[in-house]
């Protein structure tokens, strides 16, 4: 049902996540300003723009990791604005966090159980494990590896699995191509592309335009904190002004 | 072999029972929280206390009062985490290190005004395992064996359990625990209990081969923290590996020279593998 | 401007504290001495820490039951009240210097009364040297506190650490042929000791009075009263075989040790307890019951257990009070010597000091306290623990020291202490060696 | 640079002047712990000059304790004059520093290994006092042969004479605490602390910097353990060396604040005249009961005022005016 939603989302009502007017920061320093965006059901939406944009913000903000300083976060009609982070991963969102942050001393198949931990999610422990084996088949034959000792693909694989075991609703992901070899950053795009097609909703963030805008419906602009354009994938890879700034052209 | 160069091992390995036995809530402390109880063996001391009250003074059976000292300290453990640790977690770990330093002078006292000073003795005394001429103290066998299962069942725990995975990772990750769901305050406060239990389990078997009174902590304090350092901080298997060396030290050294010599055998040692090894015998 | 303000945002913090650190100083002075001067007393004991319940509370309460009762009857001489300052030196020789300089300064006692532990004798007796106050030791042993100081204002009824080797050795050299069969240079000891002062001194006294004796010292070891464990210790004296053990300890060391020499099947035809610990025979008995019937102890007697007829007339009458009154306080089975320790040098002081210094040397200052001390003599007999008193001179080795004090062998007969030794004084002959139903009897 | 020094310095003139009229008014027990605090105090100073760093030294017990034993050893034994017998101490906690020094920041053993590195030096310095009680007097401790007024061995048993040396040898440790808080190697430090891999890499000199600092804090912990058992006329194991004085030094500059000149002598009059005050107010009614508060006091203190009780003012009175300016700007 959700999938075949791609592509044309009706603003409003039906969105899944709506953020408005979010503004946070570290200390004194502000990292966001005001930030509305949203994302229904099914969609794959694209946050991207320079480093320093404030994209990682914006996803600490929606996983509460870091507290929005004012502004509202509403997912499925319910507020989540003050809401700590392991309430928000039961209501449904998980996050795969920039340079994947791993548990490096645990091996690949704790890394997934820990992904589990939630009542509702451990219940479904087997099938769903089973099922992360089969989206990354390479996992399987590593499951007793320490997972500090895999390489930087393997690695992305198990951050996704290890995000995909708590039967999240919206999955967001924060820069999954940093840091990769080129040969890897495909592969990454095409993990996404994949999970995209396993009917989940996507919110990623990434400086790698040209990748990214192939693989989302819409993506929104971020830069300063504060952002400048949105819209659907197609029309952003035509903006002569994205092409100039991010695409190289 | 000389039979009581052997004697003397032997002895050692049943003080490292007793020893690892102490170092492991210590450890699982350290290891998921960060943070080293420098009051531990205090701990230990109020839960030996409690024993002693509840066997000697109110007459429960003995095994009733342990555990009810076991549940007791666990509960110290989660009050130590509510009033001292959690106001303080992100502070330097000097400050951590020496509010709970503050805690052990704080117990001490405490123990010296509610109890007095008298050593109290619980008066249960065991029999004797005689093999030859080699003669086995029951109550350290008896320490020894549950070190040995208390070890065992936490590394079940660590390893089988969502709960146990989610402190081991906790200790390596804290700020994305809660992108995982778990709520980090409520692992420790678990933590901080389980810490307790140990130290409680630890006073049940003390109980039997000491006398308690305000100070016994010193007894066991420091040795304790070395084992743990030795072995890793958080590190359970080096730890226990740690407190059968240091164990050997003390006892092989003290056979060859003399207690005091053995000690200063141990810290040296201690001292120089913090050289070779800083990050603990089984760093990798 | 700028000094000024930053004198007030730092320095002016520093100059509040100190102020109102010396403004807390009054309400600590009791404000005693507007009174009609009576004589002014400190006594000095570590009532804290760890030593408080291995007999300082003890000596405490004996010192204070000495005053009490010479208060009741009027006071020194009928008619000088004795007024107590207590202060609790907390097992640390830190405190104890600390308080003694409270005492002097702030308190302005006449003398100091008291100390458990030779390692705060030793800095208290340099103390009162300097400031020429008296410091009247009740308890603590060590001769080395003595020894070669030429100390003028600190006297020690008491007996010191060398008479333990001398009674000890003594002992032994007297029974060895008779009860335990063997000549003395035959006869193998075992000197282990706890490594504080007390401990220290006793076992080098030990040591020298054996090797005077002529008795084989098979090993002599020290450890921590603090050690956790004592098992490599037990292991070698499994291996060494003395005959007999002497042993100087506090209490958790004591226990500590007499469980795993039981564990670990040590035997041995004989221990010798000196005092401290081995002296609180209650809370020995609590843990090992029977186990450690007809172990030997030296300490100076517990006044309760001589026979009152060969002491002067009316220390009868005083022992028994003192008895009653520790076990009305204290609620103890058992009268440990410490008690007898705290009075009988309090008693003496009280009793025989104080109204010469008052009568012939007019006053209670410090010089005539001293004087009045050099000039007591009292016979053996005269005195609740069967000693008599003679202060060594100044200009002798132990300037200070009484010269009549005498240790005794006890021996625990049944949950009850008996003395053996003197010979003279002894209420039964010893059992030796220790008979075959003790678990450490060597079969 | 220039004129905060000449302020730094007026004030310590002016407090020094203050501070030296004390002992007029009061009486020698005042004094008597007014002294104790002044040389603690130094030795607190001189712990902060490593703490403030980043380097948690749970080791001064061992500095402490060789400064303490050095001079009356030499002088019983050899009748050698405190005034050799200090800087022979000195230079042998110095040589204790290196040894142990050099190795810790060669291998890089920091944090919470470096503090128990050293934590384990101070029970082997205790152990091994303990140990020579043929020459130390083991834990009976020793007292240096008393000779009275004299200048030649040091030793004055009039209470005034010493607090002037005192006062003097604290207003010395401020002294270099203000230098090495202004000077060249500050930078430096503060690097390292932050952290030490990058300190490298910008040239620092990481081990050259660790170990001025380090022998300058052991020197001086030395010095102040001579002084004090030159007071005292006695050194015990216990009370000046070994782990619980570590631990002492250690509480006491962080309860008073180690980032602050004073601060490690407010550490001193809390470690110093609270238990005094404390444990004479409550009397011996309740044994135990001025520890136990006491030992609440740690607590409270640490859970509250981090960065130490003259941490917390500084920082109070430094907000004040902070506020005052920000607004102006606005208005």
């Amino acid at each position: 049902m959700a999938a075949d939603q791609n592509g044309q989302r009706s603003l409003g009502e039906g969105a899944m996540l709506t953020l408005c007017n979010i503004s946070a920061g570290y200390g004194s320093f502000r990292a966001l300003f005001d930030v509305s965006l949203e994302v229904g059901a099914g969609e794959a939406i694209g946050v991207v723009g320079p480093n320093g944009a404030g994209k990682s913000t914006l996803m600490r903000v929606i996983s509460g990791m870091l507290r929005a300083s004012s502004g509202e976060l509403v997912f499925e009609g319910r507020p989540l604005t003050h809401v700590p982070a392991h309430r928000i991963v039961e209501a449904g969102i998980a996050h795969v966090p920039e340079h994947r942050r791993l548990f490096a001393r645990l091996t690949v198949e704790e890394n997934l159980r820990i992904g589990a931990f939630l009542p509702q999610a451990r219940r479904h422990y087997v099938e769903r494990s089973e099922w992360v084996y089969a989206l990354f088949p390479r996992l399987l034959e590593r499951r007793r590896q320490l997972a500090g000792t895999l390489s930087g693909g393997e690695q992305q694989m198990v951050a996704i699995g290890r995000a995909l075991m708590s039967k999240p609703k919206l999955l967001l992901m924060d820069e999954p191509s940093a840091g990769l070899a080129p040969l890897v950053v495909d592969q990454v795009f095409d993990l996404v592309r994949r999970i995209r097609e396993e009917g989940y909703t996507v919110l990623i963030v990434e400086q790698n335009l040209q990748q990214v805008l192939d693989v989302v419906d819409r993506a929104y602009l971020l830069e300063v904190g504060r952002i400048r354009l949105s819209g659907l994938s197609a029309e952003l890879k035509k903006n002569p002004a994205i092409r100039k700034a991010y695409i190289g052209l | 072999m000389d039979i009581y160069l052997f004697e003397a091992i032997i002895n050692g390995i049943l003080l490292g029972g007793v020893l690892a036995l102490l170092a492991l809530g210590l450890n699982l402390i350290f290891g998921v929280i960060d943070v080293v109880w420098i009051c531990y063996a205090e701990l230990v001391m109020c839960g030996m206390y409690m024993i002693f009250w509840l066997h000697s003074f109110f007459g429960w059976p003995i095994l009733l009062a342990s555990f009810a000292a076991i549940l007791g300290v666990a509960g110290l453990g989660v009050l130590l985490h509510l009033l001292v640790i959690s106001p303080i977690l992100g502070s330097a770990p000097i400050n951590q290190l020496l509010a709970t330093g503050g805690m052990l002078f704080f117990l001490q006292s405490l123990a010296t005004l509610l109890f007095g000073t008298d050593f109290r003795n619980i008066g249960v005394r065991l029999p004797l395992i005689e093999l030859g001429d080699i003669f086995i103290s029951y109550s350290r066998l008896l320490a020894f064996g549950t070190a040995l299962i208390g070890a065992v069942a936490l590394y079940l725990f660590l390893s089988r359990t969502y709960l146990g995975i989610a402190m081991r990772a906790i200790a390596q990750d804290r700020e994305i625990m809660g992108l995982m769901g778990v709520d980090q305050r409520r692992v420790y406060l678990i933590t901080s209990a389980v810490g307790g239990a140990l130290a409680g389990l630890a006073a049940c078997l003390l109980v039997l081969q000491y006398d308690v009174h305000p100070f016994i902590g010193l007894s066991f304090g420091p040795i304790t923290f070395m084992i743990c350092v030795l072995g890793g901080l958080g590190n359970m298997i080096g730890g226990f590996i740690a407190a059968f060396v240091m164990s050997q030290i003390i006892a092989v050294g003290g056979y060859y020279f003399s207690i005091e010599i053995s000690y200063v055998l141990a810290f040296v040692f201690f001292i120089v593998l913090m050289f070779i090894r800083p990050q603990g015998l089984l760093a990798r | 401007m700028a000094i000024l303000s930053r004198l007030i945002r730092s320095f002016g913090l520093f100059g509040f504290a100190l102020l109102g650190f010396a403004l807390a100083l009054p309400v600590i002075d009791d404000g005693a001495l507007a009174q009609d001067k009576p004589i002014r007393i400190g006594l000095l004991y570590d009532l804290s820490g760890p030593f408080a319940a291995a007999g300082s509370v003890a000596s405490q309460i004996g010192a204070q039951i000495a005053i009490d009762l010479t208060n009741e009857r009027g006071g020194v001489l009928g008619k000088y009240k004795v007024e107590s300052v207590n202060a609790d030196s907390q097992s640390k020789p830190d405190v104890a210097i600390n308080e003694g300089e409270r005492l002097i300064n702030q308190e302005h006692v006449d003398v100091i009364v008291g100390v458990y532990s030779s390692a705060a004798a030793v800095p208290l007796a340099s103390k009162v040297e300097e400031q020429k106050k008296i410091l009247w030791i009740t308890t603590a042993v060590a001769t080395s506190v003595f020894k070669d100081r030429s100390l003028k204002y600190v006297f020690r009824a008491q007996i010191h650490s060398d008479q333990y080797g001398q009674a000890g050795i003594g002992f032994l050299t007297e029974h060895a042929k008779s009860d335990l069969g063997v000549e003395p240079k035959d006869l193998k000891i075992a000197i282990i000791y706890e490594d504080g002062p007390y401990g220290t001194g006793v076992a080098a006294a030990d040591e020298q009075y054996a090797k005077q004796a002529g008795i084989q010292i098979v090993l002599k070891e020290a450890y921590s009263a603090n050690a956790p464990d004592l098992s490599s210790l037990v292991t070698k004296l499994k291996r060494a075989r003395p005959d007999v053990i002497l042993h100087a300890g506090y209490n958790p060391d004591i226990t500590l040790f007499l469980r795993q020499a039981r564990e670990a099947g040590l035997r041995f035809k004989m221990l010798i307890g000196n005092g401290a610990g081995y002296s609180q025979l209650d809370k020995l008995t609590a843990t090992f019951g029977t186990d450690i019937d007809n172990f030997c102890d030296i300490d100076p007697v517990p006044a309760q257990h001589l026979d009152a007829a060969k002491l002067a007339p009316g220390l009868g009458d005083l022992i028994k009070i003192m008895v009653e009154r520790y076990k009305a306080k204290t609620g103890a089975n058992d009268v440990p010597p410490h008690v007898s320790m705290g009075f009988n040098q309090t008693w003496i002081l009280l009793q025989n000091v104080l109204p010469i210094a008052i009568e012939k040397y007019g006053g209670t200052d410090a010089e005539a306290i001293r004087k009045a001390a050099l000039d007591v003599d009292i016979p053996v007999g005269g005195t609740i623990q069967g000693y008599g008193v003679k202060f060594f001179p100044p200009g002798t080795q132990l300037s200070g020291q009484n010269e009549r004090s005498t240790p005794v062998v006890m021996q625990y007969v049944k949950g009850q202490i008996k003395v053996v030794w003197p010979t003279a004084i002894q209420n039964v002959p010893p059992v030796l060696p220790l008979p075959a139903q003790s678990p450490y009897a060597v079969n | 640079m220039k004129n905060e020094l000449a302020r730094r310095l007026g004030a310590l003139v002016v407090a020094t002047l203050l501070l030296a009229l004390v002992p007029l008014a009061t009486s020698d027990y005042a004094l008597h712990i007014a002294i104790q605090i002044l040389l603690w105090g130094f030795v607190y100073t001189a712990w902060s000059l490593m703490g403030k760093f980043g380097l948690v030294s749970l080791g001064h017990g061992a500095f402490l304790g060789i400064g303490a034993y050095a001079s009356p050893l030499l002088w019983n034994y050899a009748g050698l004059t405190p005034w050799l017998g200090i800087p022979i101490g000195i230079l042998a906690a110095m040589l204790l520093a290196l040894i142990i020094g050099y190795p810790c920041f060669r291998l890089r053993v920091v944090g919470h290994y470096f503090a128990l590195v050293t934590l384990a030096l101070s029970q082997v310095a205790l152990l091994t006092i303990v140990a020579a009680r043929d020459i130390t007097g083991g834990s009976l401790g020793m007292t240096p042969k008393a000779v009275g007024h004299s200048w030649y061995a040091l030793q004055f048993p009039e209470k005034p004479y010493f607090y002037a040396i005192a006062l003097a040898v604290w207003v010395f440790g401020i002294l270099i605490w203000h230098f090495v808080d202004i000077g060249k190697g500050r930078a430096a430090l503060d690097a390292i602390a932050e952290d030490e891999g990058a300190a490298a890499a910008i040239g620092v000199d990481v081990m050259r910097e660790k170990l001025r600092v380090t022998l300058a804090s052991a020197a001086l912990t030395a010095f102040g353990g001579a002084l004090l058992s030159q007071y005292f006329m006695y050194v015990n194991p216990d009370t000046l060396s070994g782990i619980g004085v570590s631990l002492q030094i250690v509480f006491a500059a962080i309860a008073g604040g180690m980032y602050s000149a004073l601060g490690p002598t407010a550490g001193g009059l809390f470690t110093i005249a609270l238990p005094e005050i404390l444990r004479v107010t409550m009397g011996t009614n309740f044994v135990g009961a001025a520890n136990t508060i006491y030992g609440a006091l740690l607590v409270i203190f640490i859970i509250f005022m981090p960065r130490g009780v003259i941490g917390l003012i500084e920082s109070r009175l430094a907000a004040a005016p902070a506020r005052k300016i920000s607004k102006e700007p606005a208005a």
